[in-house]
């Protein structure tokens, strides 16, 4: 029987393996995709043996240290399941890019890539605080790694702004964790289930302000920009993709549970900044002049908008959040993948340099305007489906923040439709000719095609996600709904 | 029957996906038929599908079927649901009908372009949206369709997308579509709030129990969202600039289908509008404003498609002051006859067009009479039922609209009457403006040098263009006699199912008073065109330069609307997103925290290199001057 | 007559002290430090540590200080180095920690009450007892200095003698000699001129 | 016996630190290895003495491998000193500055 642990020590010991032995460029590069395509085939086993009811699944809980009570507990829920499939998928997609645009070092590289993927399914299926916060600071080791190594020209301040922000974070959660595993009755312990409801404000402060750096949400934004600009596109995609997700994550099935008295009473402060999070990040999003920064701000924007979903504290927006999460995953890691594309084929992302590439490019054109529109929400698609969820759950929490949240809808069909034609269409820019190869070609569509293809299924019947996930994605937050009287 | 509908529902979402597939594997023209072929196969459902709806009886005529859960979250859900009813088969027929015609129309139109497979592609997927608009039994599928029309008219207004214009248009009518869908969005939560359900048979159910306030913002909300789809005021900016496009898209989206989506919707919720009064009497104001102002811009125009995108405005606005005074029936009955004649001036217009080589401007036509008599004689017929004059369609449908107004005999009511016949003139003047300038006058410098070549090269058009423009001519030239005053009185019992609270008919003596009047001023709308345009004359340059210049001027810069967005939220915005993100974000979001922290290292750093010299003596004194203090605090402390 | 000696003993050992500390030439410095050594072995005699006594008249007064003066004598007189650019907060600083301490201490010692001295065995601090000692319980203790002993005496040919001297470059070479030969003229130039200027005083 | 332990210790106190100002202030490694020495002795002067007043001879085994230990130390410290000066650099500890931040 494939427990969840199974797919955290396969990557993990493929990655150490890549590492340690001298593979050619060809050899990483398949057994790394194969790696990460072995651990797609156990999620998608995962999901076809999923009951929707059932709790968590798959899950271990063995003795990990037990001098100081910490356990290897880990379980995968309607909610995990989601964030570890995108995990998987979204892996094997950079991977595939990685090796499509070929990278020096590359065994390391993907190495790295891989040891992402281990420690972020842990973050996922965590049951045990401290599993949790190894996975949470550790995936931060190899991204950085990643964008220090791989990324662009200003990589350097971009790892500088990254640690800045995070060492913050990470100081304050690893105090409240601490706090919460030392204070249980009976000796330390860490588990999830039994620190539920014995933080204090401060404690759930100390956490909270960890997620909210990682997440990010306004004004913690700082470091997103520069972190999504410089990564090379596939490390920009598993960036932006789940590692953001793990902070919306750690939101919802995290934070909420554990401090339901705490997320229900200061439940206002983050709907405030998740509102204006995602109107400004919409907002700022249309005025920037490449394309990775319309996309960098956008997520901020997006997920600003997951966490104001998951403080609405009820059915429609946790469930909302969640899919919001896998959609909104889809679709930055394809839109970063493709304007990485771009922008290394071009040599620019520049909108100066770059528009009128729907001519004769029929592949890219029809690539890029589904993942526009599916950016931009249009109705029908399944990030509509999401956002109508929390903007209905918004608008159900009162009317005056439905209304609010609902401008969004405007700012992101400007900014996207601005990405979109500076892109595409009018007149041609003066780095377009020397595309080579001219359009999307085989090894770098292969990539963006199953996140394509991810994104029209869900668009067709969104119900098959809602199903499976609703029921965990309210439990996570039904104690704290408690608390709030609703 | 559901199955027929189901079928008419999927054959265009199978072109979209035939047509992107196959792609270049197939010949351009291959690609226009096999489009054109499901059309037509879509028509013949729809037309199937709704004789089967006729033969059953009066009372039973309303079919919901849910084929599958789109979405669900706690105790919430949608369906993919369908709704058959008289009004959904109404609007299946034009959408099938006229969009069968206007496909094949352009494989004529686009035979030149490269990109002519794209084009049908888009074409099939506007069908779509607009079917999935239409069939929808609930508000969220309905705002599906409607996100997806927008969509497709985005995509084909802007499908030159080398031309900077058409793509800024497309951009604009987008954004004016999103801010409709935001609000019917906020329309729909409301009522699932209210009601919690968002099926039209839930809605119209609960619809009694909500207070009138209730009901009316849940109207006023839906409203937003119609008059941005419908292009009326204050909403209506995008629609002129629309014209970009490929002249097909004009009379199909434009005109006839997908700018009407605003009056189905009102006509469709009308058992919710009825308990909204005052939302009613707004939706009567809006309508007879708009006419009259588009009316009046429509004067001065002088794009020929302008012109025609402004009467289009125009005749829903008419349609707006049909539903809004509870004749929900004439202003589907006008929506209809519309749909002919105003495709048919459009596929008009795109012949003349095409035969001046792209040239828009009526300044640049004239005399075109004589080359073109095949097109002028069916654009006479258009243009005569779009002034409303009797026996043709428009006639029959406006002065249906009117006589309500009539009956209905309240302000509101006198309003709307007045205001419409006031709107009848300026129909006939704008009308045959267009009709004269174009077809009579004096030929232009250009129409003399363009036309005697491009008619001896391929005539009128090719048969492509011509045959749906007649088909579209005869159309509009006998639908009204579905409704013949005290004769026939069929799109009235057709469609008095759907409005439970019933619906306003106007007596036939009203009815025949109103086509009196209706057709005599629009034959003085015409005698005075007559007399303006049709000879060469300077009075309407007089007028352009004598006493009403401002007034002129104002009309030409469209009243100002478009300035007013511009300098009201265009340029603040533009200039609030460049501020924030080069000034605020900047510096304090991304710099102040990292250099606040740089400066923090840097003074520690400049603190401690007086110690932290490398001397290794200065660190033994540190060591010691440690101890001493530690010996020193044990002593103090006296442990 | 112990108390005499003591005082005696115990004023030298601070002289001598103060002055390895503050002798400028080393030599004379390393002189001091034997004088210290001795007193404190007088010292520890006073302690009944005849032994440790020897041990380090013999040790450290004919092993360590024979080496210091080798290697000073080695070094020559480039090992003198003055007091040089010190800033005056770090002599006082310095001197705040030491006498800090050594207050401290003092007041510690005089305030604590300490039993009488204990009574001795007959071979106490002999070199039987001493030896017996090292050769049982501390026998690991032992073996482990000589190891390090010995290390120490590897890792001190390995310094002193292993490191060859930079070779330097023929074109450092010539700079160099350049230099040098340059230096030497304005030495000599200078010198010539004081001489002037010193006649010439005389003469003023 | 008239002469008590806190005098014994107290000299040591003096001595130490004494050869801590030494060491604290010469810049010469010689000198400051000669402080040193001085610091070490009056450390086992302490260990003597506390082994008289116990009565065992535990300190005065300690004594022997400090002196064993300072011998060892010396050996690397004059090592040092021969190095640096066969590589004709400045004996001045302030010159060696690789450890600065």
């Amino acid at each position: 029987m494939i427990t969840v642990s199974w797919l955290i020590a396969v990557p993990a010991v493929a990655a150490v393996l890549l590492l340690l032995l001298p593979f050619g460029r060809q050899a990483a590069g398949y057994l790394a995709l194969l790696v990460s395509l072995a651990v797609a085939g156990g999620v998608i086993g995962f999901i076809y043996r999923f009951e929707p009811l059932g709790g968590d699944q798959f899950g271990d809980n063995i003795a990990w240290i037990e001098s100081l009570g910490v356990r290897w507990h880990v379980g995968v829920n309607g909610v995990s399941l989601a964030m570890i499939s995108i995990t998987a998928l979204i892996t094997a997609c950079a991977i595939g890019y990685g090796m499509w645009a070929g990278r020096d070092r590359s065994h390391a590289s993907f190495a790295l890539i891989l040891l992402t993927e281990a420690f972020l399914i842990m973050v996922f299926s965590a049951r045990d605080l401290v599993v949790f916060y190894v996975g949470f600071e550790g995936m931060l080791i190899p991204l950085l790694v990643l964008l220090a190594a791989w990324g662009g020209a200003g990589r350097k301040a971009a790892v500088v702004q990254v640690i800045a922000y995070t060492a913050l974070g990470t100081l304050l959660m690893l105090l409240a964790i601490a706090y919460l595993g030392f204070t249980a009755p009976g000796g330390p312990n860490f588990s999830m289930a039994d620190a539920v409801g014995r933080g204090n404000d401060w404690v759930f402060a100390a956490f909270a302000l960890a997620l909210v750096i990682k997440s990010p949400l306004f004004p913690f934004h700082g470091w997103v920009l520069p972190a999504y600009r410089e990564s090379s596109p596939e490390v920009a995609a598993v960036l932006s993709g789940v590692a953001s997700k793990a902070g919306g994550f750690a939101f919802l099935a995290v934070l909420v549970p554990l401090f339901p008295a705490q997320a229900a009473t200061y439940a206002w402060v983050f709907i405030a900044l998740g509102t204006i999070g995602f109107l400004y990040g919409a907002f700022l999003a249309f005025r920037q002049s490449d394309g990775r920064s319309v996309i960098a701000y956008s997520s901020i924007a997006q997920m600003s908008f997951i966490i104001l979903g998951v403080f609405l504290l009820d059915s429609r927006g946790a469930t909302g959040a969640t899919f919001q999460m896998v959609n909104h995953a889809l679709v930055s890691a394809a839109l970063f993948l493709l304007a990485g594309w771009l922008e290394t084929q071009a040599g620019s992302g520049s909108f100066k340099h770059l528009g009128g590439l729907a001519r004769s490019r029929p592949v890219l054109a029809t690539v890029a305007l589904i993942l526009g529109m599916a950016a931009l929400a249009v109705p029908g698609s399944s990030v509509f489906a999401s956002e109508f969820l929390i903007m209905l759950g918004a608008f159900e929490h009162s009317w005056w923040l439905g209304s609010i949240v609902a401008i969004g809808i405007v700012f992101a069909a400007m900014y996207m439709l601005r990405w979109i034609s500076a892109v595409l269409h009018e007149r041609e820019g003066d780095l377009v000719g020397s595309l080579n190869p001219p359009d999307l070609r085989r090894g770098a569509l292969l990539c963006l095609l199953p996140l394509v293809l991810c994104l029209i299924g869900l668009s067709i019947a969104p119900a098959q996600f809602t199903d499976r996930v609703d029921a965990a994605a309210t439990a996570l937050v039904s104690s704290a709904a408690k608390e709030a009287g609703r | 029957m559901t199955q027929l509908v189901w079928i008419t529902l999927a054959l265009p979402l199978i072109g979209v996906v035939l047509l992107s597939i196959l792609g270049m594997k197939l010949p351009a023209k291959g690609a226009g038929w096999l489009a054109s072929l499901i059309m037509l196969a879509a028509f013949l459902c729809a037309a199937v599908a709704t004789i089967m709806l006729a033969s059953r009886p009066e009372g039973d005529r309303q079919v919901v079927e849910v084929a599958w859960v789109w979405l669900t979250a706690g105790d919430f859900s949608v369906g993919l649901d369908l709704w058959f009813d008289e009004l959904t088969a109404v609007m299946l027929l034009v959408i099938t009908g006229i969009g069968f015609l206007i496909h094949v129309y352009s494989i004529g139109y686009m035979k030149d372009d490269p990109q002519s497979r794209r084009f049908m592609a888009y074409l099939n997927l506007f069908v779509f949206s607009m079917l999935v608009l239409v069939v929808s039994a609930n508000l969220v599928l309905l705002l599906v369709g409607w996100g997806l029309v927008g969509l497709s008219s985005y995509l084909l207004i802007g499908f030159w997308h080398n031309k900077p214009k058409a793509i800024k248009a497309a951009k604009k009518a987008f954004i004016m579509n999103a801010i409709g869908d935001v609000g019917l969005a906020l329309g729909i939560f409301l009522l699932f709030v209210d009601l919690g359900t968002v099926t039209y048979s839930g809605i119209f159910a609960g619809a009694s129990e909500l207070s009138e306030t209730q009901a009316s913002i849940a109207c006023l909300l839906l409203l937003v969202g119609a008059v941005a789809k419908s292009a009326q005021l204050p909403l209506h900016t995008w629609l002129p600039d629309a014209m970009e496009g490929p002249t097909p898209i004009s009379a199909l989206i434009h005109a006839a289908t997908m700018v009407t989506a605003g009056v189905y919707l009102i006509a469709r919720m009308n058992p919710l509008f009825v308990h909204a009064p005052l939302v009613l009497d707004l939706i009567v104001i809006i309508g007879v404003v708009g006419l009259l102002m588009s009316g009046l811009i429509a004067i001065v125009q002088t794009d020929i498609k302008r012109i025609i995108a402004f009467s289009t405005m125009s005749q829903i606005a008419y349609m707006f002051v049909g539903v809004g005074l509870m004749a929900y029936w004439t202003g589907i009955f006008h929506l209809f006859t519309h749909a002919f004649f105003k495709a048919l001036l459009f596929l008009g217009a795109g012949l003349v067009i095409h035969a001046l080589h792209g040239e828009q401007d009526i300044r640049n036509m004239g005399g075109l009479r004589k080359q073109l008599p095949k097109v002028y004689f069916c654009m006479m017929i258009g243009a005569l039922a779009l002034s409303g004059i009797f026996p043709f369609s428009g006639g029959f449908s406006k002065d249906a609209i009117l006589a309500s107004g009539l009956h209905v005999d309240s302000p509101i009511g006198w309003i709307a009457y007045i205001g419409g016949l006031l709107g009848a003139l300026l129909t006939g003047i704008y009308t045959f403006r267009l009709m004269f300038m174009v077809f009579h006058r004096r030929p232009s410098p250009y129409a003399e040098k363009v036309i005697p070549a491009s008619v001896a090269h391929h005539g009128e058009g090719p048969s492509s263009m011509l045959w749906p423009v007649y088909i579209l001519a005869v159309g509009a030239a006998v639908t009204g006699f579905l409704q013949i005053p005290g004769v026939t009185h069929l799109a009235f019992s057709w469609l008095d199912p759907i409005a439970p609270d019933g619906m306003v008919e106007a007596t036939v003596g009203q009815d025949w008073l109103t086509t009196l009047f209706g057709t005599l001023i629009g034959l003085i709308g015409i005698a005075i065109a007559y007399h303006l345009y049709a000879r060469e004359s300077d009075a309407p340059e007089r007028i352009r330069l004598g006493r009403g210049r401002l007034f002129q001027h104002a009309l030409e810069r469209r009243l100002y609307w478009d300035d007013l967005y511009s300098w009201a939220f265009e340029r603040p915005a533009m200039w609030a997103s460049a501020f924030l993100s080069r000034d605020i974000d900047r510096t304090a979001f991304r710099w102040a925290p990292l250099d606040g922290l740089g400066q923090l290292t840097a003074f520690f750093g400049r603190s401690f290199t007086v110690i932290e010299n490398g001397i290794v003596r200065m660190y033994a004194l540190v060591l010691a001057l440690g101890i001493g203090a530690l010996i020193l605090f044990l002593l103090v402390r006296g442990g | 007559m112990d108390i005499v000696v003591f005082f005696i003993a115990s004023g030298l050992a601070i002289a001598s002290a103060v002055a390895v500390v503050a002798q400028k030439n080393p030599f004379v410095s390393a002189l001091a430090l034997l004088g210290n050594l001795v007193s404190l072995a007088v010292l520890l005699l006073l302690l009944s540590a005849q032994f440790v006594a020897a041990a380090q008249i013999i040790v450290y007064a004919g092993a360590i200080m024979v080496m210091f003066l080798f290697v000073i004598a080695y070094v020559g007189p480039r090992s003198e180095i003055g007091a040089g650019e010190r800033k005056p907060w770090q002599v006082w600083l310095a001197v705040l920690a030491s006498a800090l301490i050594a207050i401290e201490v003092i007041v510690v010692v005089f305030g604590a009450t300490f039993g009488d001295w204990a009574d001795l065995d007959g071979d106490y601090g002999t070199p039987a007892a001493i030896g017996k000692a090292l050769m049982t319980d501390y026998l690991l203790a032992f073996e482990v200095v000589s190891v390090i002993l010995f290390m120490a005496a590897v890792a001190g040919v390995v310094f002193g003698a292993g490191g060859r001297p930079r070779r330097l470059s023929d074109d450092e070479v010539q700079a160099k000699e350049a230099e040098s030969a340059e230096q030497r003229r304005r030495e000599a130039s200078r010198a010539v001129l004081d001489a002037t200027r010193d006649s010439m005083g005389e003469g003023a | 016996m008239t002469v008590g332990l806190p005098l014994f210790l107290a000299i040591s106190a003096i001595l130490f630190s004494i050869g801590l100002v030494g060491v604290l202030l010469r810049r010469s490694p010689l000198t400051i290895l000669l402080s040193l020495e001085v610091m070490l002795n009056s450390v086992n002067l302490t260990l003597v003495a506390f082994s008289r007043e116990v009565g065992g001879s535990d300190g005065q085994i300690f004594a022997l491998i400090v002196m064993g230990i300072a011998a060892a130390e010396v050996v690397v410290g004059l090592g040092l000193v021969v190095a640096m000066t066969r590589r004709e650099m400045v004996l001045d500890t302030d010159e060696l500055r690789t450890l600065n931040g």
